[in-house]
């Protein structure tokens, strides 16, 4: 008898707080957390597809329903390091091909060599490509972002992806050595851009 | 042209952290030299020892580290935190106590964080601790002052040979004043209590001490403020206390003077690692230390408080720091939270 | 969820996914019980009864419980078993139940235990849910044994000592003493102890999977070579 | 400014920190400022100066004449460059220059004829006759920019705003920096002419009071100005010797207490402070016409056998002042130009003496040895002792090492005027300007990026926006042919009463679908985020309008439907409640509109017109049948008509919804949420089974209170029209 009692009370209890939950988790529920847009805040927009997706966006709702973070060549290991400490996931390492260097690079068409097949255009995530079939076509520097997706269906492979020098508006101090180095040459070029 | 192209300044001042540690080494001389004449040989035993054991641990570490060794041994902090703790124990001390309380301090509380600068603890306050709640007997084994054992004693303890020390010992002030607090009349009975003018002996290792660490004052490899907040406001807390029951509380003197209060407080907390950084919290973070050493001497259960009080505020350095960070120009006030 | 990897909620329970060593659940009961090897052994088992009969429970009404409501079913359930634990202990091994106080009704906050509710027996079916209980215990029986035995050793110089403590008066045999004449290091003992040990053991841990990891490397081909699709071609003029 | 604030002895103040570096000036403070070498080839950077470079004039191959402007400042903070002797312009190309990274910067090389000849020059010994304004273009237009520090167009800091008030005119000339004693000369030599100099820039700012601030170790100096000072108002003040007291907010502390708001201008505090070599170059370009084309520079260091001050011409290389400063070659060491303590080092001898060169170090190894290898920071605080900008330079070093820039501009990192005292007092080595120097280029490195992932991000979107639109265009043609052909086949027939009101309901479409693409634009036209989106929305719409179009069409080509009372009562009535819930919901969106504020009210009313229209006809179709058909049975011959009645009211309701939330949306322009509008559409689409399309929360109330049932599934047009289709 005393169990039942016990028992009941228990299940009462259950109930009455299981009621309680349910009715706050209706009553005060949070209206979805943006989560993709943080992390597409993260991701360096490059829309360069390298993760598989078309773009960062993409990308982001992808990192978002469980994907690896570790797809995005051009955000490098910070990128992965932030995405890391924004979702809470372990950090990973760059996956498939590791991007050599912090050194920015613009496409450029070496202009004599187009045919103007507009097929770069259309690869183009960003409207970064001017011309028109047939014609003669440019990269607008300022706007590329390096992503190198229209190298590969340039049937007459006349786009290079180019490194871009540091200027002095975009250059900057590097970082010093650590602990134990000698500053022999302090002073390297970084490029900001 | 063979020219160096580096960053500037160009010039830099004559501070370097290899004179800030032989400085210190230096000031601890005198200290090192009554507690010898006091106690005999074990101190001076016990340090050269430390040295070498600290050395060792450290060279191994960093090579396990994959650090350069020479490098990092040359700045001689290994040395300062080896010296600290021998000086700090008994001279008693048999060489596996010496040698697990600097393995301790250099692998556990510097290495293993970092290494120099990393360490949030003091390295020979930990290595104390650990010695001394782990072997509470042999940390407390003080000899009676000028009686001091000849050479060959001093080594067959070093040895760890029983040499009937424990008809040697004898209570050390703080001690005696723990043990009989209260009772006047056995206060007055203990010779330990009643030197010139604190404890017995004890009070000319401190007059040592705080000269060694005037003269750290003077080279300004330390500034004023953890010593002078430390002892002001150890003297602070007894003085009310030793007024209202002088058999209960003892005298600001007695503190200052008897225990590890002017060791403690020129070069112990002065240990600018795991200390606060800014002056005011330099100020605060010493006041609190003097607080604690007073707290736990007379209230505590052991009869000395120096590494644990440095130990706890090591702890609040970060937030005190947090707390009392200058107004930078050109602001109004303060920045608070981490950022980021 | 039709073939379930056995053998992998085994290999996770005991080393990959180590609730001690690697998901640093139920640290306080860990640290606290750990001074000697019986103790250990006694909250190890008693946990692992716990994880089991609560991941059993747990899986059995995966179905029923929305999940708005299912960390308190858990709690319940896993409250429920503590008790039934507790009293076991109370009425078999009473001494050892009053060494170690407090920390058996504290199992139920062991995180582990509602962490593997939550996340593996609230997913699959009774009996994976059970072995995977069987096996989290395990490996937090391990690290408790593993630690209580370096504490014990190194603090006092034995190892199973009072195992009659469990195991009745024929474990009062059981006790090696390693070193004689040993004067004790009492910080093994003592709660730092506890921290230190558990900081090595994980340490330890660490090395062997990092040395693990570079061996199977070293076994795999070289795919480092893959193709790079940037190409830097030229240089501004 | 009172006469007892003059009546007071004058407080002092102090900076915090600072720090007492060997002074090291007796090297070349003893000899008299001599003329510099007359180069085979000057060159000249167009940037000298802050801001932007400057655009040449000339053409290789130009003569030019000593004086004359060869490039003209390029926007409001630039100033022109002048060619310092006469000769041929050689060259206009990039050549190493007096700048930290090494680079090389656009130069024009100018090659001396050796005669030095003068243009014609137009002096204004009465400056006073000039108004400012012109006297600030002169200025300009000399070339000058601040001879002491950073070199900011000097024109730019003189020009006030009408409302400003200037209590002080601070002359910079504490020269803290160790062994630079170009300041020092001049002042002792040339102190009439100065202080004609800070005349003028009196007369520019009009202050309330003009200090010259010399540091204490220029018993000298200080003698000089002030007997030339004698009479003219000007204060010569001393300010106790310590580094770095002639930066500039520094100063302003030392000398007004004041200090400059973090990110401010002097100027916002009522000070103006200039170097007085500025001010010696402005009483050349003022009161002789010469532009600024020769500065004094110290050569000093104990490479120079003859270190000294020497008047340079600009442009000249480096080299030539080593060697006519007796430096044995080949140079081992140091070469630094400015000061020891913020001066950088130059790696090509060839780099040119610039406006702001006032110093050239040589310095062998004895005297300025290699640095030595960081060590760790042992954090003995003394970096925030000397920072005189009361930084906490350890925090700075420890985030700026980890790479956590955020943190470290958190602590005020921006503050930090790099001089260099934190690096000078380390006892560890560490070269903490160069981690704050990388962690200032990181932050800007960020916001770099930051900036341009946004902007590619607007590119990328705009551009999946038009690509879909495309799509769409493409689909609605197709969508347009398959329906003619279709309408094609089948035999026109009158249409039946029910079609009225599916015709109702494919105006009600595209009235809603007109709405969002309005909304849509305006949307766009104000730059807001959810543009996209809203067009995205219209599109839709408008789809749905074409798929209720061809079901019109459909029902149409179905042939003549039963008599009107045969669509039942029930239905009808079914139609009228769904009309005017669909009004209330459309009064009550409006309502919010208003309440809101602004919005597309117009339109949401003009809407609301119409569904109120809707329903009273549909209101009085009922009575009619009622009255028509009393006796009527309810069950319907044939279902069709109805349930595409149906089906068109709560399709047209639901898309008139949408369009109120989009119009919502736009209401709400500028921090558009992407994110709830795409949810929207998410749940709007065919497969979503929730019958309602606005947010839970704005739900308006009628519906709950509706007998109106809308059907469990949205289905998407073209699904409904084919069924319908099928079943006709």
């Amino acid at each position: 008898m005393t169990i039942l009692i016990a028992v009941l009370a228990l299940l009462a209890l259950a109930v009455v707080f299981g009621a309680l939950l349910g009715f706050a988790s209706e009553k005060f529920r949070v209206e979805g957390d943006p989560i993709v847009d943080q992390i597409d805040a993260l991701l360096p927009q490059t829309q360069c597809g390298q993760c598989g997706h078309p773009g960062c966006r993409p990308y982001a709702e992808a990192i978002a329903e469980g994907e690896d973070h570790n797809r995005c060549p051009p955000g490098g290991e910070q990128t992965i390091q932030d995405l890391s400490d924004l979702l809470g996931r372990e950090v990973l390492p760059l996956d498939g091909e590791a991007d050599s260097a912090d050194v920015k690079k613009v496409a450029f068409i070496r202009e004599a060599e187009c045919i103007g097949c507009t097929k770069c255009i259309q690869a183009c995530p960003v409207d970064a490509i001017v011309g028109a079939a047939r014609q003669m076509h440019t990269v607008i520097a300022d706007e590329c972002t390096g992503c190198d997706l229209c190298v590969e269906p340039c049937p007459v492979d006349c786009i290079d992806m180019i490194e871009v020098p540091p200027t002095l508006t975009t250059w900057g101090w590097s970082r010093p050595d650590g602990v134990g180095k000698t500053p022999e040459r302090l002073i390297n070029v970084v490029n900001l851009r | 042209m063979n020219l160096i192209s580096v960053t500037s300044p160009h010039t830099t001042g004559p501070s370097r952290t290899q004179r800030v540690m032989a400085q210190v080494l230096l000031a601890t001389l005198p200290g090192l030299a009554v507690l010898c004449g006091l106690f005999g040989w074990g101190s001076l035993i016990n340090v050269v020892w430390a040295c070498a054991a600290a050395l060792a641990c450290e060279a191994a570490v960093l090579r396990l580290r994959g650090k350069p060794v020479g490098f990092h041994l040359a700045d001689g902090s290994a040395l300062v935190t080896a010296v600290l703790l021998a000086l700090a124990i008994p001279p008693t001390a048999p060489w596996w106590l010496t040698l697990v309380g600097v393995g301790f301090a250099i692998i556990f509380a510097k290495q293993l964080y970092g290494g120099l600068g990393m360490n949030p603890f003091n390295p020979a306050m930990a290595g104390y601790v650990l010695l001394l709640i782990s072997f509470p007997v042999d940390m407390t084994r003080w000899l009676p002052p000028f009686e001091a054992p000849d050479l060959a004693t001093s080594l067959q303890l070093f040895l760890g040979r029983d040499h009937g020390i424990d008809a040697l010992t004898g209570a050390t002030p703080l001690d005696s004043l723990r043990t009989w607090a209260g009772d006047a009349a056995a206060l007055a009975a203990q010779p330990a209590l009643h030197g010139t003018f604190a404890g017995l002996g004890w009070e000319w290792v401190n007059l040592a001490f705080l000269a060694g660490g005037l003269w750290l004052l003077w080279r300004r490899v330390i500034t004023w403020h953890i010593p002078a907040a430390l002892l002001g406001a150890l003297a602070l807390c007894a003085l009310p206390f030793w007024l209202h029951d002088s058999a209960r509380f003892a005298s600001p003197l007695f503190h200052l003077f008897s225990g590890a209060a002017m060791f403690g407080a020129f070069f112990i907390a002065t240990d600018p690692v795991s200390a606060a950084t800014s002056r005011t919290g330099r100020l605060i973070y010493a006041a609190l230390i003097g607080v604690l050493i007073w707290v736990i001497r007379s209230f505590g259960g052991y009869p000395d408080a120096m590494a644990f009080a440095v130990l706890l505020l090591n702890l609040a350095a970060p937030t005190i720091d947090y707390y009392t960070q200058p107004r930078s120009y050109g602001h109004s006030k303060p920045k608070r939270g981490i950022g980021g | 969820m039709s073939d379930i990897d056995y053998r992998g909620i085994a290999l996770n329970g005991l080393w990959k996914n180590n609730p001690a060593t690697v998901q640093l659940l139920g640290l306080c009961p860990l640290l606290a019980v750990t001074g000697s090897v019986v103790n250990a052994l006694g909250l190890g088992l008693a946990t692992m009864a716990v994880l089991m009969l609560s991941n059993l429970a747990v899986s059995l009404i995966r179905g029923f419980v929305t999940p708005a409501v299912r960390l308190p079913a858990f709690v319940m359930i896993i409250a429920a078993v503590v008790t039934v634990v507790e009293m076991v202990m109370q009425a078999y091994t009473f001494e050892l139940y009053e060494i170690l106080g407090i920390f058996i009704p504290l199992i139920v906050t062991n995180c582990a235990i509602l962490g593997r509710a939550d996340a593996f027996a609230a997913k699959h079916p009774p009996l994976p849910a059970m072995l995977d209980g069987m096996m989290m215990g395990a490996g937090f029986l391990v690290v408790l044994l593993l630690l209580g035995a370096l504490r014990e050793l190194v603090g006092e110089g034995t190892l199973l000592a009072n195992m009659h403590l469990l195991f009745g008066d024929a474990a009062r045999g059981w006790q090696i003493t390693l070193i004689d004449d040993y004067r004790g290091f009492l910080v093994a003992i003592l709660p730092p102890g506890a921290f230190l040990g558990l900081g090595l053991i994980i340490a330890g841990k660490n090395i062997i999977d990092k040395h693990l990891k570079d061996a199977a490397r070293r076994r795999q081909p070289g795919d480092a070579a893959a193709s790079r699709r940037v190409r830097t071609t030229g240089k501004v003029a | 400014m009172s006469l007892l604030s003059r009546l007071l002895p004058r407080r002092r103040f102090d900076f915090h920190g600072g720090i007492h570096p060997p002074e090291r000036k007796a090297l070349s403070n003893g000899t008299p400022i001599r003329p510099g070498p007359m180069p085979a080839q000057l060159i000249l950077p167009l940037t000298m100066h802050i801001g932007a470079p400057a655009r040449p004039l000339v053409q290789v191959g130009d003569r030019v004449l000593k004086g004359e402007k060869i490039a003209e400042a390029s926007g409001p903070v630039s100033v022109p460059v002048h060619a310092p002797s006469s000769g041929v312009i050689s060259a206009i190309e990039p050549r190493p220059i007096q700048h930290p990274s090494g680079l090389d910067a656009p130069c024009i090389v100018l090659d001396t004829d050796g005669e030095d000849r003068w243009t014609a020059l137009h002096p204004h010994p009465d400056f006073r006759a000039i108004p400012r304004p012109e006297l600030l273009a002169l200025i300009r237009e000399a070339g000058i920019a601040g001879l002491g520090g950073a070199g900011f167009p000097t024109a730019i800091k003189l020009n006030l705003r009408d409302n400003q008030r200037i209590e002080q005119l601070i002359l910079n000339a504490v020269e803290c920096e160790p062994y630079i004693t170009a300041d020092d000369r001049l002042m002792r030599e040339r102190a009439p002419a100065l202080i004609r100099g800070i005349e003028i820039l009196r007369y520019l700012v009009q202050p309330a009071e003009t200090i010259v601030a010399i540091e204490d170790n220029k018993p000298e100096a200080i003698a000089a100005m002030r007997a030339a000072a004698e009479g003219t108002g000007i204060r010569i003040m001393t300010v106790p010797t310590k580094y770095p007291s002639g930066g500039e907010k520094q100063l302003i502390r030392l000398v007004t207490g004041k200090e400059v708001r973090s990110g401010g201008i002097p100027a916002e505090i009522g000070v103006v402070c200039q170097n007085i070599g500025t001010a010696y170059a402005v009483e050349r370009a003022v009161v002789h016409g010469e532009p600024l084309i020769r500065r004094i520079t110290t050569l000093t260091g104990e490479a120079f056998t003859q270190p000294g001050n020497v008047e340079t011409l600009i442009g000249t290389p480096v080299q030539a002042l080593l060697e006519a400063g007796g430096v044995t070659q080949p140079h081992r060491g140091r070469l630094i130009m400015g000061g020891p303590m913020m001066g950088f080092s130059i790696d090509h001898p060839m780099s040119p003496v610039v406006k702001t060169s006032n110093c050239i170090i040589a310095a062998p190894l004895t005297e300025l040895p290699e640095p030595a290898p960081e060590q760790s920071c042992i954090r003995c605080g003394a970096c925030a002792d000397v920072c005189p900008a009361e930084l906490l330079p350890q925090q700075l070093y420890w985030y700026s090492k980890a790479g956590e820039f955020d943190r470290a501009r958190h602590y005020n990192l921006l503050d930090c005027i790099e001089c260099g005292a934190c690096s000078y007092v380390c006892p560890s080595n560490i070269p903490l300007v160069q981690y704050y120097r990388y962690a200032k280029a990181e932050l800007r490195k960020q916001a770099a990026e930051h900036q341009k992932a946004d902007r590619a991000r607007e590119r990328f979107e705009a551009r999946t926006a038009r690509i879909e639109k495309e799509k769409a265009e493409k689909e609605a043609r197709r969508q347009a042919r398959l329906a003619a052909n279709r309408v094609k086949q089948a035999p026109d027939a009158a249409a039946p009463p029910a079609q009225a009101d599916l015709k109702k309901a494919v105006n009600d479409a595209s009235a809603a679908y007109k709405t969002a693409v309005k909304a849509a634009k305006e949307a766009e036209a104000s730059g807001a985020d959810n543009a996209v989106a809203l067009r995205a929305e219209a599109e839709r719409l408008k789809a749905h309008a074409d798929a209720l179009k061809a079901n019109l069409r459909d029902a149409k080509a179905a042939g003549p439907a039963a008599p009107a009372h045969d669509d039942g009562l029930p239905a009808l009535k079914k139609a009228v409640a769904d009309a005017s819930a669909a009004y209330k919901a459309a009064v009550k969106a409006m309502k919010d509109v208003e309440a809101g504020g602004d919005g597309d009210i117009d339109a949401l009313r003009a809407d609301t017109e119409r569904l109120k229209a809707e329903a009273d006809r549909l209101k009085a179709a009922l009575r009619d049948a009622k009255a028509a058909a009393p006796a009527v049975v309810a069950a319907p011959v044939q279902e069709d008509p109805v349930a595409a009645l149906k089906k068109a009211v709560a399709d047209a309701s639901s898309a008139y919804k949408a369009a109120v939330k989009a119009a919502k949306e736009a209401e709400a322009s500028g921090d558009g949420d992407l994110d709830a509008l795409r949810a929207e559409a998410e749940r709007l689409k065919p497969t979503g089974s929730k019958p309602n399309c606005v947010t839970p929360r704005r739900r308006p109330r009628p519906h709950h209170h509706q007998p109106h049932r809308q059907p469990p599934r949205l289905r998407p047009p073209a699904m409904t029209r084919s069924k319908n289709a099928t079943s006709a």
